[in-house]
């Protein structure tokens, strides 16, 4: 506080309302990192390739066409697969696939890390205990393998799929938002609350979450693109919704056609990075728009 | 262990007409800020003759700590000296190149720094800074490099009243009031002529800082050193400094031997400050305070910058720069100063 | 001492019980499976009477679940972790025939990732946001958004098939020497694809990683106060900044190693190489369940205990932890 | 001004009375190591009467706060009973606690922290008295901002960061006499502001004991402030008072070697020279107490009895008490 850089201080009569000087510097924040804007735009491209899949695909993913394994060119610009499929259509409609999955399963963690992770953080004691416990042990069991067994034994439909990934995620989650819990705890507006006899469910409602769900909220983004990832290696495995086209199933039937017809497997691939990356970049933005401290750096 | 404190060739105390130490002319110094440039130091002279002891008094926000980093050339990014001279030894360290100033620092002018907790590298032993340290500004290399240091270094210790063994502990092991020893004691590896204590005493205990001050006291003596003390703390620099230079909102407003100001401040500002400080002796009283705030630095006022919160401020005041009045050693930069004997 | 000694006892402790939970998931989840165990186990729909029979005492199916689990964990004790029912061995003697590919692959792409990941973080970190920096963050985040499998594809179809310059799969050529110096050439010749794969995608944390940390120590007080002192930045750096910066990325080393594993299970899977990944794709195909959960189990086990060693390796560089 | 006659007689009961209260922080759970524990607060006993100032003195982890955080019932004690207007409040739980919350207030230090920043004064001022039920809203919030110089019609509706550091530690304790509370601790209200602002909160302080009868537990580092403030001071060090009694008698005539030390510690801008060092070494570790006088190791005065026996907090003189078997005897007229 007595940094005498004057860069810090709080000047009464300021202009402007708070909240919308918070989000002014957000963005400003946000934009500023360069890669969150990209992502963003990135993004939208992606979702509207998803909306107007209908309208973009020539033909149905999982329409057999005549052309066998045709190079890309006029009429299948991806290029067909060994069975005559139009990747072009399959990368289209396996946007929506890749999109579903990635944002159910990051919400799924996002919920139920948030929750497990304020409370155990908040409460302290042996909650505490019983819960960091837990999220320390699911932190270290690796997911991969675990989605791997439990899509074998239970099924590999969508949903599963999504429900899985989902609810072995949730422990980085949770010990964020522990970590942001138990320091908003000890926070002097926080002890006021207490002190004035709030309710802790209010406390946790209104103060506790509401500060501490940004790290969550970037971390939310970086396990979209993850569980992309995840549901794509599942896939190659095999593993997938064999009822769905997604972009990790077309690389794992295009393997076959290896190495004449490069085409089967490079698009889906593509699609994936541009996807992932997206989401990687919009996490990296808010993660800068968050931490002022780095952005003051330079990082 | 029984080499001397001091440098070999600081022989008696010079004339007192003797070149200054530190001479800054002019410095203005700016920040950038989300708002504008933040006019942080506004013109400020102030002239510090060998064995000086002077202290920098101002609130936060005053452009205190702003002086040092100028002095030392480690302003932070986004800040930049805009004018005027800092003359070290003679040398105009503002014009400096980089690698000139690097061979400067440390060893005519060191600096201890408020957050000693942070200064030692986590991870390092404390040896490992001092060896690097004497290393910078030595010849010598390889392991004599290494004895010469440690043996300066515990010395060095000993001198601000740690036990020497503390060289070979972790930062993170050792108590606030040690690290800010062992912060004086490396600032004391090249027997620097200006010692610059940037509210070094701040952030210890009234007992470990009244420690830390009488060592610093000594030191002076025993070295010979110039300081400059900056503290928001008037106390401490009346423990420290034979004079006294009063900061507000990056302009000198009084200076003079610390005793005289302190209790006959001209300025209204070093009086109001004065005042709001409690004392342990003397009638108890109901405190003061200043009212209003600091102006807005990206926009200073035309006039004088405490005259918005000043009891004796007229229409002039805020016209025009108020003078500047020397006199008996004494400077006060006020359109109205209180009379010689007014005090507090 | 104690307090070094209270440490290890507490993440022996996070050990034993990261194990203790895949055990029990491991158990648990074949029984709470929809369907019948027996039916699991034997990885079909009609096992004959004599593959039920065998199965439900193997695994004591007729016996109360507590006295199954019983069963499980002390035949686990025992190194039992199961049968193939493909391979017809026990699922321990597969494993220990493909571990060793394995963790010659992950060991040298981790290296490498390590290697070029802290060298190219270093590099931007000390520059932030120049175009230097730029670049390489853009690279990171390329290869990080890659599958592996889809990587391991590309660089075979281009180096491999294409140019011809690697082999396109396995580990050693069966034409070659199996012996000395030249088979291990051989062997060499044949990793480097896989690695290289998994190294690519596994580089870009320990990139971030370094870059981060680096950005911040350069910020921290201490720096300030050597640059004060007259320290050569390139001294500060060598001396001081790096051995801080380092030590969030030797963590990931730790915090990584089951993605790690799971990458490299999908690279041999590419590049036919022998070892687990290899294994789990083929007990996939079999439904081999016995053989997948053992898998399961060793890899857990294996991450655990590499965090475990993580802890230990960071503890003993950071004094903070030591003497904490 | 406060008041520095004021006499206690026996006969007045006290608000706020804390007997052989102990706070100690981890107690050796550990399989292999078995730590000490770390004892903030070891044994206080202490007494606030209605509309007093008590000033807690001590140098940081002297567990002056710890006491300040069990007194307003923040924190559990490991021991001891604390009784609120002759009731006992040490278990209270849930929704009593709650509502003892009305009666018992507490100030922070970090005035920029006070306040949740995502919320406007406005709503941050109307919780407690959604909290408890009170009426009127919007005459007690208009009240109580208009005694701290933050006259709503500019200042209700503006968010914590656009208030000054002075501004904002006077809304905080605007926030926390708005349920009209009989007790309020006030740890470290000034130590993070600027001199030139710290005597507008401390006189607001002042204000609301004059006008209401307020209790005030007063913590800070810095003697000569509570001397002003302040009509009693104990002083504490590792979790026991030493010193207690009248706030200008302790600061002219302490009798505890410590105290004397703290005073002589203070650098006094009429003194003009550096202070010498009154003692030598720091405080040990409150995880590595032994017997005896717990101040024995940096006291000029220690015997062989000191390191063995513990002194008790003993009457010196009316309404001063001294934790020494060599109480400075030497008796100067303030």
């Amino acid at each position: 506080m007595r940094a005498d850089t004057g860069r810090h201080r709080r000047r009464p009569g300021d202009p402007g309302r708070a909240t919308d000087l918070e989000l002014r510097t957000f963005w400003r924040g946000y934009v500023e990192s360069r890669s969150g804007p990209i992502g963003l735009a990135l993004l939208a491209a992606v979702a509207l390739v998803a909306a107007l899949a209908p309208v973009l695909a020539p033909v149905r993913p999982e329409a057999f066409t005549d052309a066998l394994l045709a190079p890309p060119g006029p009429g299948h610009p991806f290029g067909t697969d060994h069975l005559g499929r139009d990747i072009f259509s399959g990368v289209v409609y396996g946007t929506r696939i890749s999109l579903l999955l990635g944002v159910v399963s990051a919400a799924i963690s996002a919920v139920v890390g948030t929750v497990v992770g304020a409370v155990a953080g908040y409460a302290g004691g042996w909650i505490d205990e019983i819960l960091s416990r837990l999220i320390d042990v699911f932190l270290m069991i690796p997911v991969f393998f675990l989605v791997l067994v439990v899509i074998m034994l239970f099924g590999n439909s969508l949903p599963y799929v999504m429900t899985v990934i989902g609810l072995t995620i949730w422990p980085a989650n949770a010990r964020l938002m522990r970590a942001q819990a138990l320091s908003l705890r000890e926070r002097t507006f926080v002890r006021a609350a207490v002190a004035l006899g709030e309710a802790h469910g209010r406390i946790l409602a209104r103060h506790i979450i509401p500060h501490g769900i940004y790290p969550v909220v970037a971390n939310t983004t970086l396990q979209v693109a993850g569980a992309i990832l995840t549901e794509a290696g599942l896939s190659f495995l095999g593993l997938g919704d064999p009822n769905v086209v997604s972009w990790g199933r077309m690389i794992y039937e295009g393997r076959v056609s290896m190495p004449h017809g490069w085409w089967t497997t490079l698009f889906p691939g593509l699609a994936i990075v541009v996807t992932v990356m997206a989401f990687y970049l919009i996490g990296d933005g808010l993660n800068h728009a968050l931490n002022p401290q780095a952005r003051e750096r330079g990082a | 262990m029984t080499r001397d404190l001091a440098a070999p060739e600081a022989g008696g105390r010079p004339p007192a007409a003797a070149e200054p130490v530190l001479e800054i002319r002019g410095l203005r110094v700016s920040y950038d800020a989300p708002t504008g440039r933040v006019q942080a130091v506004a013109g400020l002279d102030l002239v510090l003759r060998p064995g000086d002891s002077v202290g920098l008094v101002g609130e936060s926000g005053s452009g205190k700590s702003t002086v040092a980093l100028a002095v030392m050339g480690l302003l932070p990014a986004g800040g930049r000296v805009d004018a005027g001279q800092v003359r070290l030894l003679g040398r105009d360290l503002t014009t400096l190149p980089e690698h000139e100033l690097r061979a400067v620092r440390w060893r005519q002018a060191a600096m201890v720094f408020q957050k000693a907790m942070s200064a030692f590298s986590p991870v390092h032993r404390l040896a490992d800074h001092f060896v690097d340290v004497w290393r910078a500004h030595r010849p010598e290399r390889g392991r004599r490099a290494r004895s010469l240091a440690l043996e300066r270094a515990r010395v060095l210790l000993e001198a601000v009243g740690l036990r020497p063994d503390a060289l070979w502990a972790y930062p993170h092991t050792l108590s606030g009031g040690m690290l800010q020893r062992a912060l004086i004691a490396l600032a004391l590896v090249h027997q620097p002529r200006l010692l610059i204590l940037d509210e070094a005493t701040t952030a210890l205990d009234v007992v470990t800082q009244a420690q830390v001050l009488s060592e610093v006291a000594r030191l002076q003596r025993e070295f010979d050193l110039t300081t400059l003390v900056i503290s928001h703390d008037i106390g401490v620099v009346a423990a420290l400094c034979r004079r006294v230079a009063v900061l507000y909102a990056g302009h000198l407003v009084e200076e003079g031997p610390v005793q005289q100001v302190l209790e006959a401040p001209r300025h209204p500002y070093t009086a109001a400050l004065v005042r709001a400080f409690p004392r342990l002796r003397g009638p108890r009283r109901r405190l003061e305070s200043i009212p209003g705030t600091l102006p807005d630095l990206t926009r200073p006022p035309q006039g004088c910058v405490f005259a918005d919160r000043c009891p004796r401020a007229a229409g002039a005041c805020r016209e025009g720069p108020p003078p500047v009045e020397h006199s008996g050693g004494r400077m006060v930069r006020c359109r109205f100063p209180l009379g010689g004997d007014a005090g507090a | 001492m104690w307090t070094t000694l209270g440490y290890l006892a507490r993440r022996c402790g996070a050990l034993l019980l990261t194990l203790a939970v895949v055990v029990v998931l491991n158990f648990v989840l074949v029984r709470a499976a929809p369907g019948d165990p027996v039916r699991i186990l034997a990885g079909m729909d009609q096992p004959s009477p004599e593959m039920v029979e065998a199965l439900t005492r193997r695994y004591g199916l007729d016996q109360p679940l507590a006295v199954q689990f019983w069963a499980y964990v002390r035949s686990l004790l025992q190194g039992d972790l199961g049968r193939s029912i493909t391979f017809e061995r026990p699922v321990s003697q597969l494993i220990a025939q493909t571990v060793g590919p394995t963790l010659l692959l992950t060991l040298t792409a981790t290296l490498l990732a390590f290697a070029l990941g802290v060298a190219l973080g270093t590099v931007s970190g000390t520059r932030p946001r120049s175009r230097l920096d730029a670049l390489l963050s853009l690279a990171a985040y390329l290869l990080y958004a890659m599958p592996p499998f889809w990587l391991g594809m590309m660089g075979m179809l281009v180096f491999a098939s294409w140019l011809g310059w690697l082999p396109t799969s396995g580990m050693y050529d069966v034409r070659s020497p199996q012996t000395g110096l030249a088979h291990w050439l051989d062997v060499a010749h044949h990793l480097v694809l896989p690695a290289a794969t998994l190294a690519l995608v596994q580089m870009p944390v320990f990139y971030r990683v370094t870059r981060a940390s680096v950005v911040q120590v350069l910020g921290d007080d201490f720096v300030t106060t050597l640059r004060a002192a007259g320290l050569r930045p390139g001294t500060i750096f060598r001396r001081y900044v790096l051995k801080n910066a380092l030590l969030p990325s030797v963590t990931m080393l730790g915090l990584q190693l089951g993605y790690v594993l799971a990458g490299a299970a999908l690279v041999e899977v590419v590049f036919s190489w022998p070892g687990m990944g290899r294994l789990t794709l083929n007990a996939i195909y079999r439904r081999d369940f016995p053989l997948v959960m053992g898998i399961y189990l060793v890899v857990s086990a294996a991450v655990a205990v590499g965090a475990l060693i993580t802890d230990l390796v960071y503890g003993w560089l950071d004094p903070r932890i030591r003497y904490g | 001004m406060p008041d520095v006659a004021r006499q206690h007689d026996g006969a007045r009961q006290p608000l706020i009375e804390a007997r052989g209260l102990h706070r100690w922080y981890g107690s050796g759970r550990s399989l292999l190591a078995r730590r000490p524990p770390l004892r903030a607060v070891d044994g206080v006993d202490l007494v606030v009467y209605p509309g007093e100032i008590v000033g807690l003195i001590g140098e940081s982890g002297c567990g002056k706060s710890t006491l300040g955080r069990l007194l307003v019932r923040l924190e559990a004690p490991t021991a001891g009973t604390i009784a609120f207007a002759g009731r006992d409040i040490t278990h209270l739980r849930g929704r009593r606690l709650r509502a003892l919350r009305r009666q018992i207030q507490v100030i922070f230090q970090n005035p920029f922290e006070t306040f949740d920043p995502r919320y406007r004064l406005r709503q941050a001022l109307y919780d407690p008295l959604r909290i408890h039920g009170l009426p009127d809203a919007e005459r007690r919030i208009a009240e109580v901002m208009e005694r701290a110089g933050l006259p709503v019609d500019r200042y209700l509706d503006r968010y914590p960061r656009e208030l000054s550091g002075g501004q904002l530690q006077r809304a905080a304790i605007a926030r926390a006499m708005l349920v009209e509370p009989r007790f309020v601790v006030a740890d470290e209200p000034v130590s993070m502001l600027d001199v030139s602002v710290r005597a507008e909160v401390l006189n607001f302080l002042l204000d609301l004991r004059a006008q209401r009868q307020t209790a005030f537990l007063f913590i800070t580092h810095d003697l000569a402030l509570a001397r002003h403030v302040c009509d009693r001071i104990a002083v504490m060090y590792l979790g026991r008072i030493v010193e207690e009694g009248p706030a200008e008698l302790l600061t002219s005539a302490p009798r505890h070697p410590y105290t004397r030390a703290l005073l002589a510690s203070v650098p006094d801008p009429d003194a003009g020279t550096a202070a010498s060092p009154a003692l030598r070494g720091e405080p040990p570790s409150p995880a590595a107490l032994g017997t005896g006088c717990r101040f024995a190791g940096r006291c000029p005065l220690a015997s062989e009895a000191c390191r063995r026996v513990e002194p008790v907090l003993e009457p010196a003189a009316p309404g001063h008490r001294v934790a020494c078997h060599f109480p400075w005897e030497e008796q100067r007229t303030p």
